[in-house]
């Protein structure tokens, strides 16, 4: 097959994590950079090379009917449980793979680029390219994962190597928690994963994606009316898949972990927390999309929990004075928007636009919040720090950032036209045609959007000139600032992309028309939030902790993100912890050990007691002689009578 | 051909060479699995393959000494050839009585090796117990802690295991064959003939399996683990967990299910209950522990409930899983304890709140620490998810509600394993540094880093390419599955 | 009388006394050897023997038991059989 | 009187032989070569016991009374294994100044003990039987008063005697009884009568007997003078008794209990002897887990393995009868192995404390290692000989297929648990226990050196070498008709 080059990208980020994991620290620090740099930019040349290829090559059969095939590049065996489940390792391309494969290697190079300047000289600075490379491998093996049993394999591969960026410093506790937290919980989702995995594949007996979504009614017929607890054994199925989804992409309540992530290096939120890895949900969803779309009860919990968690983390994000969770909440609630969107994707309303919708919302997104996270992560450098209240008026020491981070914002709160305008507008759409309910509550959430990206804005550019003291911030080196202004450009011309004609739902053209009810709506409300926003933090002013007082329990509770995390907190260390670990612990060495002791006592003791029979008097021993031998006697003769 | 026997009698005659002798095993091992393989590409399809003329033991009671191996065996041969070869470096410096320690060492060695290529139950029994008599040896006299007390409780509990065991098989030998016929005490004998009354394997089964899951850590039988662990020399913790727990999913299978189906069918509720049990709370148990072996131990009772559990399932694919969760959990709990050994020689202490920020001073061993607790919690391309996997996917094969349900409780622990490794592995490794005299400690040695590569090697080999293990596992796994079908 | 000997055995303290208890056990099979000989099996003379080899017995018994008192006299002053208890439990 | 009858007891007429001459050599022989009695009773014994291997013959002697065949044969020569290794080891003990005017009377009591054995065994007649066992034990209450100057030793010849006495007029009573019964003595006529007879007085009977010879196997409750007996006694004695007059005894009862009382069985005996062999080795086991001295808790340790070798008994059959010919062997060399240790530390220090027995590997390696193998034995560890033979056992007992005899072999294997406990503790004590005050590092002397090592031989060969239990298997099944009548 042409495209089969494909699995390039598989093999050479693999390889490099295997050579600088080993050899890396026998080379030289910029060896290592340059040589991970590299590797990653022909990575990406050929991920390039074969999205293109096979959007616009036209000679394969690749569009029939004008639905575009999808291409299974490469299936070999890896695993054989039974005849028909058997593990696969593959490449399939079709319109979302392919479409993803786009945006996790141009942000990938852009963090590996970026990495250059920004990790300089850190310790382990090789260690941290194996592990890119590694979390690149995983996150292209997941998408381009031929059955959803190498999606799972990817999937905790992605998990792992999150953990370990996460906990790249590893020697401050903070990260370490983080990291450990971060894993458990999205191991906790991937346990429904597996457990939908398990269900799914007990009933249809094959865990290939092309089989699975071909026939989707096929499939949901073959498990019968088998049900469990009231529902059907495939919404239960449905649902924990979805369950891993959203452990993955930080959906409520599964969100905790990822604002505790952004302990890990900037550029590895960037990629891994904002651009890709937590899209994985998504795109989980929208590759069982066929399934999902004929069980209308799996796509209502979807569409709930997603459009939840878009209000709760834009409320949260509302208040939060660091700059990395602010932009974590923004990206749990973009994310959720996305979710929301393939949630109201049925088929049968407006053309299944939702799909569309939100794998559109899904590449912009990475673009711009790639884009916002790089310009963080320079900030921070140059400050030193992720509070906002150790920054202010540092538009004028960092312009191009400044213009970056600019351009980040306008995307996300939706205005044209940058590129976050198209895709949101499209989800609004989607949600209108659902029901007016989520439409409106979706353009809340986009006002909200809009109002805490420029609160951070302007607390960081403007809001107050702070002293610096002798250490004045200054502009990021040349391999930082490329990667913003490169992805800045996407970020303004990604929206004009015919995003329809690549990627819907049935995999048919679909030309994407701008709906200017929901746009201008949309964009209005959006600019009340701007707006807000610019009279509160424009200027140094007392009106936010004015308002806080006024608020003082909301403020308060959102500032502490509803308590989630005490929950968690309460939850693990109180009731798994203490209630059920130590007790089972208490009860293994005390009472099952206890019983195995006791046993060994009560045998000691009884020889202590049985030690009176030997009395060392020749008369005693004769007398049990003769008792022992008359009570054979006897009680064989009553037994016989 | 290789028959088996030739490996323990090289074993005693290089007993002081250990590493030879290690070696030479190993290079045997790997032969005989080149040519099974062979044999089986030559199209022999056999149940057994290699069968020793079955030579007439002890002709009164029809024992033999029959020897032969399938695909399991093969493997677990393989297994135990590869941490008896690393645990010789492990404990490179034994000190004292270097060469007791290599002669109890080989013993057991012995005993497992003649276990896995045994096909008649006496001799199985035998060499079952030859391999459980020199840990007593190997703890009181080389290990630490309460050893004495550990020591003993590890060996009385097996025994009183190997109790029941014996009790199992002389019934077994007593009803092997249909009236008039033949006694004989050959495996495939007996399978053959299936003569066992159904009323008795109601009383045997429960015997040769509790007599084998003891070993196997099954709940609540498990409480010699931890302490005879946490007490036991490195090695001796490597080999015993690697290679002696296995004995028994090994023994519970080849006896217990292998000849006595229709008991293992109307009675694996029973069992099942108790293995998932045993996942569960092994994990849950593993959380709490502060010792480092007693949470590598306690890990090894929820692993080790896996296997068993996954033979219980009794389809071809679970037992599959079952017998790649053997060797996987063999590797990398040797791993665990190969690292945990070293760490212990350095630091004195295995409490992890005592220390921290190891992964400075020491980055071999953390490192290797890492992997095998990615290793542990089901990494995909390391070992142990290629065995979860096809177990829970084997066992969610079966046809039965209940045994779903229960496969369901039993991924919860990879969960909680998670939860556990990752809390030694922070406690442990990252975080600063907690004692000041930790720093100037040396990172591993030579031995020590070929031991340690050695098991990653291995964990990585079935993790990366688990179909050749798992085929091979597979073709001696459907045989006796047939029985359920 | 087997069971005065019995008897005997275990209620006398002083060692000789035990011996002729033992004597009297021995006597009683003697003498229901002879006595069912005499009377259910008048035909052989089996039993008689056997008392005869009894006897024997008995008077070998009593002699190595004397020499043995006599040296746990010389050893231990006294005959009393419950100060033979120094070896116990 | 056709004296040819007599070549039916070629072993017996060896015995007497080598008797005679150890006789006349101390009687006539040169004072000053008297030292070298032991040696030449052991060497003179030795070649009787090879020239054994090639006097089998079968038949009767005596109208009936004694019958020599396959079985019995083969149980002498394990017998005189036992005995040529006792006198072995017994050589520099007989040698020392203590002893040395005395060892003439030693050696000739003991030979008069086996030659009372071997009729014990041979006999087809209670008559003979009573004279074996009589003749078998009288000595031996002479040879445990045999260390003069010891106050124990003299305790416990007196508590020996009385107790011995006290079971052979309990066992002439049975006798009686039995006698009263069926107006024979002869095993054969005995066990064409008991068919059917469930009276009480065989009942009575039965239980005398069981007693009688219980006593010299120290089956519970029969038992109670074995440790003090045991303590008391001179080393090489206790081993004696230990081994070789238990194993002798032990066939003995299998003979009495199965060809005569056959036809019993089921109705009466086989439950007698369960609840006996169920006491034997619980309390067995529990007494000689608090033992401290080496020789108490070695005869408690006996006490249970008697109760072990009753299974082979209960089984009844000729497996169980090869069993427990096979165990006693092996019984033989690993009891004698452990007594050879503790005699030849006793010999060079005088202790005879299990707590002295700490550290012993580091000073004395190949002498624990000795004692290591015969703990092993003792408990059953493969590949060590008591494996082999307690596998055998239980394999016999459960022949039956009674449900009732698997609970019975399930309570044994329960406390091969508790004795693996005490025999590991005395494993412990040499090789992990710290030493405080050591026993020092010595050569014991040669005899007991060679003894060792046969039995360590013995120990490590006997189980592995399958043909000697397919050997005894096979004596056991020759022209023997004794399990034909079990009832």
């Amino acid at each position: 097959m042409e495209l089969s080059y494909t699995v390039a990208v598989l093999i050479i980020p693999v390889f490099m994590f295997l050579f600088l994991g080993i050899v890396g620290v026998k080379l030289s620090k910029k060896t290592a950079g340059i040589l991970g740099t590299v590797a990653m930019g022909v990575t990406t040349i050929i991920a390039y090379a074969a999205a293109l290829t096979y959007f616009f090559g036209t000679d394969q059969g690749q569009v029939i009917d004008g639905v575009r095939q999808q291409l299974t590049v490469l299936d070999l065996t890896w695993l054989e449980f039974t005849k028909n489940l058997v593990i696969k390792i593959g490449v399939l391309l079709d319109p979302i793979s392919a479409m993803m494969l786009i945006v996790i290697s141009t942000v990938s190079f852009m963090v590996h680029l970026y990495s250059l300047g920004y990790m300089d000289g850190e310790r382990g600075f090789q260690r941290y390219y194996a592990f890119l490379s590694l979390f690149t491998f995983s996150m292209l093996g997941l998408v381009l994962a031929t059955n959803i049993f190498q999606m799972y394999i990817f999937w905790e591969l992605v998990g792992v190597s999150s953990y370990l960026l996460i906990g790249f410093y590893y020697t401050l506790p903070a990260a370490v928690s983080a990291s450990k937290k971060a894993f458990i919980v999205t191991r906790f989702a991937d346990l429904g994963f597996l457990i939908g995995i398990l269900i799914l594949s007990f009933y249809t007996d094959t865990f290939d994606f092309m089989s699975l979504t071909t026939d989707p009614q096929a499939a949901i017929s073959t498990a019968g009316g088998a049900t469990f607890l009231g529902c059907s054994v495939m919404t239960w199925a449905l649902t924990l898949i979805f369950m891993g989804g959203a452990g993955k992409s930080a959906m409520f309540p599964l969100h905790i972990w990822l604002p505790d992530a952004m302990e890990g290096p900037t550029p590895v939120s960037a990629l891994i927390h904002a651009a890709t890895m937590v899209v994985a949900g998504v795109y989980l969803v929208a590759r069982l999309f066929p399934l999902y779309a004929v069980d209308a009860t799996a796509l209502d919990i979807i569409t709930v929990v997603g459009a939840f968690t878009a209000f709760y983390a834009a409320a949260v994000a509302c208040v939060q004075s660091d700059i990395k969770r602010v932009l974590a909440f923004s990206t749990i609630s973009q994310i959720a928007f996305m979710i929301t969107s393939l949630g109201v994707a049925s088929p049968e309303l407006h053309h299944g636009v939702g799909y569309m919708a939100s794998m559109f919302h899904l590449f912009t997104h990475a673009m711009f919040k790639a884009l916002l996270f790089l310009c963080a992560g320079a900030i921070i450098h140059a400050v030193h720090s992720n509070e906002m209240s150790a920054m202010g008026g540092l538009r004028k020491y960092m312009p191009i950032c400044h213009i970056a981070f600019l351009i980040g914002c306008l995307a996300i709160a939706g205005i044209p036209p940058f590129a976050g305008f198209f895709s949101k507008d499209e989800i609004l759409v989607a949600a209108y045609a659902n029901s007016p309910l989520w439409g409106v509550w979706m353009s809340v959430v986009a006002g909200m959007t809009a109002f805490y990206m420029f609160r951070l804005y302007y607390k960081i550019f403007w809001w107050n000139n702070p002293d610096y003291g002798h250490h004045t911030p200054h502009e990021a080196p040349m391999t930082m600032t490329f990667p913003l202004i490169f992805l800045g450009l996407v970020s303004i011309v990604a929206g004009f992309i015919p995003f329809g004609e690549f990627v819907t739902w049935n995999r048919e053209e679909y030309v994407i028309h701008l709906d200017w009810t929901v746009a201008g709506t949309s964009i209005v409300i959006a600019l009340i939030g701007i707006a807000l926003a610019t009279v509160m933090y424009r200027k140094e002013n007392n009106i936010p902790e004015r308002l806080a007082d006024r608020f003082r329990g909301l403020w308060t509770a959102a500032y502490h993100r509803f308590y989630m995390d005490e929950l968690y907190q309460f939850i693990t260390h109180k009731i798994i912890f203490a209630r059920i670990s130590k007790p089972i612990a208490w009860f293994d060495r005390r009472i099952i050990d206890g019983t195995m002791d006791l046993l060994a006592n009560v045998t000691n003791s009884a020889s202590f007691a049985v030690r009176r029979m030997q009395s060392g008097s020749v008369q005693t021993y004769v007398w049990f002689y003769i008792v022992g031998a008359v009570a054979v006697a006897a009680i064989t003769i009553i037994c016989l009578i | 051909m290789l028959g088996g026997l030739a490996l323990c009698k090289n074993m005693k005659q290089v007993r002081t060479v250990a590493t030879v002798g290690a070696s030479a095993l190993m290079v045997l091992a790997i032969y005989l699995v080149i040519a099974f393989l062979g044999e089986r590409a030559a199209g022999n399809d056999a149940e057994m393959l290699f069968t020793q003329g079955a030579m007439t033991w002890f002709e009164p009671l029809n024992i033999e000494l029959a020897l032969g191996v399938d695909g399991i065996s093969v493997v677990m041969i393989v297994l135990s050839a590869f941490i008896v070869f690393a645990g010789v470096f492990a404990s490179w410096k034994m000190d004292p009585l270097p060469k007791e320690f290599f002669m109890w060492f080989c013993l057991l060695s012995t005993g497992v090796f003649g276990f896995f290529i045994s096909i008649d139950m006496f001799t199985m029994f035998m060499f079952y117990e030859v391999a459980l008599i020199p840990m007593y040896l190997l703890i009181g006299v080389w290990g630490s802690g309460n050893k004495m007390y550990s020591a003993m409780k590890l060996t009385l509990m097996l025994m009183g295991g190997s109790a029941f065991l014996m009790l199992g098989i002389l019934g077994i030998y007593y009803h092997s064959a249909p009236e008039g016929g033949q006694l004989t005490m050959n495996i495939l004998e007996i399978a053959q003939n299936n003569a066992v009354p159904h009323s008795w394997q109601y009383f045997l089964f429960p015997m040769t399996f509790v007599g084998f899951g003891v070993l196997g850590a099954m709940f609540p039988f498990h409480t010699w683990s931890p302490d005879g662990h946490a007490s036991a020399p490195t090695a001796v913790s490597m080999l015993h967990a690697g290679v002696l727990m296995k004995l028994g999913g090994y023994g519970c299978f080849r006896i217990a299910i292998f000849l006595m189906p229709f008991a293992a069918n109307e009675l694996a509720w029973i069992f099942l209950t108790l293995t998932g049990i045993s996942v569960v709370y092994g994990a849950f148990s593993a959380c709490v522990q502060t010792d480092l072996k007693y949470i590598n131990a306690y890990s090894s009772v929820s692993h080790c409930g896996m296997v068993l559990f996954a033979i219980l399932m009794l389809n071809t694919t679970a037992m599959t899983g079952a017998v790649l969760q053997m060797l996987s959990h063999g590797l990398m709990t040797a791993l665990f304890f190969a690292l945990i050994g070293m760490i212990y020689g350095r630091t004195h202490t295995r409490d992890i709140r005592k220390m921290g920020g190891l992964m400075q001073i020491m980055p071999f061993l953390g490192v290797g620490y890492v992997i095998a607790g990615l290793a542990s919690l089901g990494l995909p391309g390391l070992s142990g998810f290629v065995a979860e996997m096809t177990i829970f996917v084997g066992s969610f094969q079966h046809a039965d509600m209940f045994h779903r349900v229960f496969t369901i409780v039993a991924c919860c622990s990879i969960v909680i394993t998670a939860v556990y490794i990752l809390r030694v592995v922070g406690k442990l490794l990252f975080g600063a540094v907690q004692d000041e005299h930790h720093k100037t400690l040396t990172d591993a040695e030579w031995h020590e880093r070929l031991s340690t590569v050695t098991l990653i090697l291995a964990v990585a080999a079935i993790g990366c390419f688990p179909n050749f293990f798992s085929s091979i596992i597979t073709e001696a796994a459907e045989p006796i599955m047939k029985l359920f079908a | 009388m087997f069971g005065c000997g019995v008897y005997g055995f275990i209620t006398r303290r002083n060692m000789i006394a035990i011996l002729i208890s033992l004597e009297l056990m021995l006597n009683a099979v003697d003498i229901n050897f002879a006595v069912f000989n005499r009377f259910l099996f008048p035909g052989q003379m089996e039993g008689m023997f056997f008392s005869l080899f009894a006897i024997g017995l008995a008077a070998a018994e009593t002699a190595l038991a004397i020499a043995i008192v006599i040296n746990v006299y010389r050893a231990a002053r006294n005959v009393d059989i419950r100060q033979l208890t120094k070896m116990k439990f | 009187m056709d004296y040819s009858q007599f070549l039916y007891m070629p072993q017996e007429l060896g015995l007497l032989v080598v008797f005679l001459l150890v006789f006349l050599f101390d009687t006539f022989g040169p004072k000053r070569s008297q030292s070298s009695l032991p040696v030449l009773t052991a060497v003179l014994f030795g070649i009787f016991t090879v020239c054994n291997g090639f006097m089998l013959m079968r038949g009767t002697a005596f109208s009936g009374m004694f019958e020599s065949t396959a079985a019995t044969y083969v149980m002498k020569v394990i017998l005189n294994i036992g005995v040529l290794i006792v006198l072995i080891q017994s050589i520099k003990w007989a040698n020392s100044e203590e002893m040395a005017i005395r060892r003439g009377e030693f050696y000739e009591l003991l030979l008069l003990t086996v030659f009372g054995m071997y009729l014990m065994i041979s006999a087809r007649h209670f008559l003979l039987f009573v004279i074996g066992l009589e003749t078998a034990s009288l000595p031996l209450a002479a040879l445990v008063a045999f260390h003069k100057k010891r106050y124990e030793s003299h305790e416990a010849a007196a508590k020996y005697l009385f107790t011995a006495v006290f079971s052979s007029a309990i066992f002439l009573m049975g006798l009686s009884f039995v006698y009263g019964l069926f107006g024979s003595l002869y095993f054969e006529d005995i066990a064409y009568q008991v068919m059917n007879n469930t009276s009480a007085m065989l009942v009575v009977a039965l239980a005398f007997v069981i007693a009688g010879i219980g006593f010299k196997l120290s089956l519970v409750p029969f038992h109670l003078w074995t440790a003090d007996v045991y303590q008391g006694a001179p080393t090489p004695v206790t081993s004696y008794l230990s081994v070789i007059s238990k194993g002798a005894a032990a066939f003995a009862f299998m003979v009495v209990l199965v060809q005569v009382f056959g036809a019993a069985y089921s109705k009466i005996w086989e439950w007698m002897l369960y609840a006996i062999i169920v006491l034997t080795i619980t309390l067995g086991n529990l007494f000689a887990i608090r033992q401290r001295n080496i020789k108490r808790f070695l005869a408690f340790s006996s006490i249970s393995q008697a109760g072990y070798i009753m299974l082979g008994v209960i089984g009844g059959n000729e497996i169980g009868l090869a069993s427990l010919m096979f165990y006693v062997l092996v019984y033989i060399f690993s009891n004698l192995a452990a007594f050879g240790v503790a005699f030849a530390i006793e010999q060079q220090s005088g202790k005879v404390s299990i707590d002295d027995y700490n550290g012993l590997y580091k000073t004395n390696p190949w002498l624990s290692f000795t004692m290591m193998l015969a703990m092993f034995s003792l408990a059953g560890i493969p590949p060590f000989a008591g494996f082999f033979s307690k596998f055998f056992i239980f394999a016999s007992a459960l022949e039956c297929g009674e449900m009732s005899i698997y609970i019975l072999v399930l309570i044994a294997l329960i406390n091969t648990i508790i004795s693996l406990y005490y025999y590991l503790l005395v494993v412990k004590a040499m090789f992990i226990s710290p030493d405080e005050c050591g026993i020092e590092r010595f050569r014991s002397s040669c005899g007991e050196r060679v003894a060792m090592i046969v039995c360590t031989f013995g120990i490590i060969l006997t189980g592995i070498v399958s043909c000697i239990y397919t050997f005894l298997v096979e004596a056991a099944q020759d022209g023997t008709t004794m399990f034909g009548l079990l009832g």
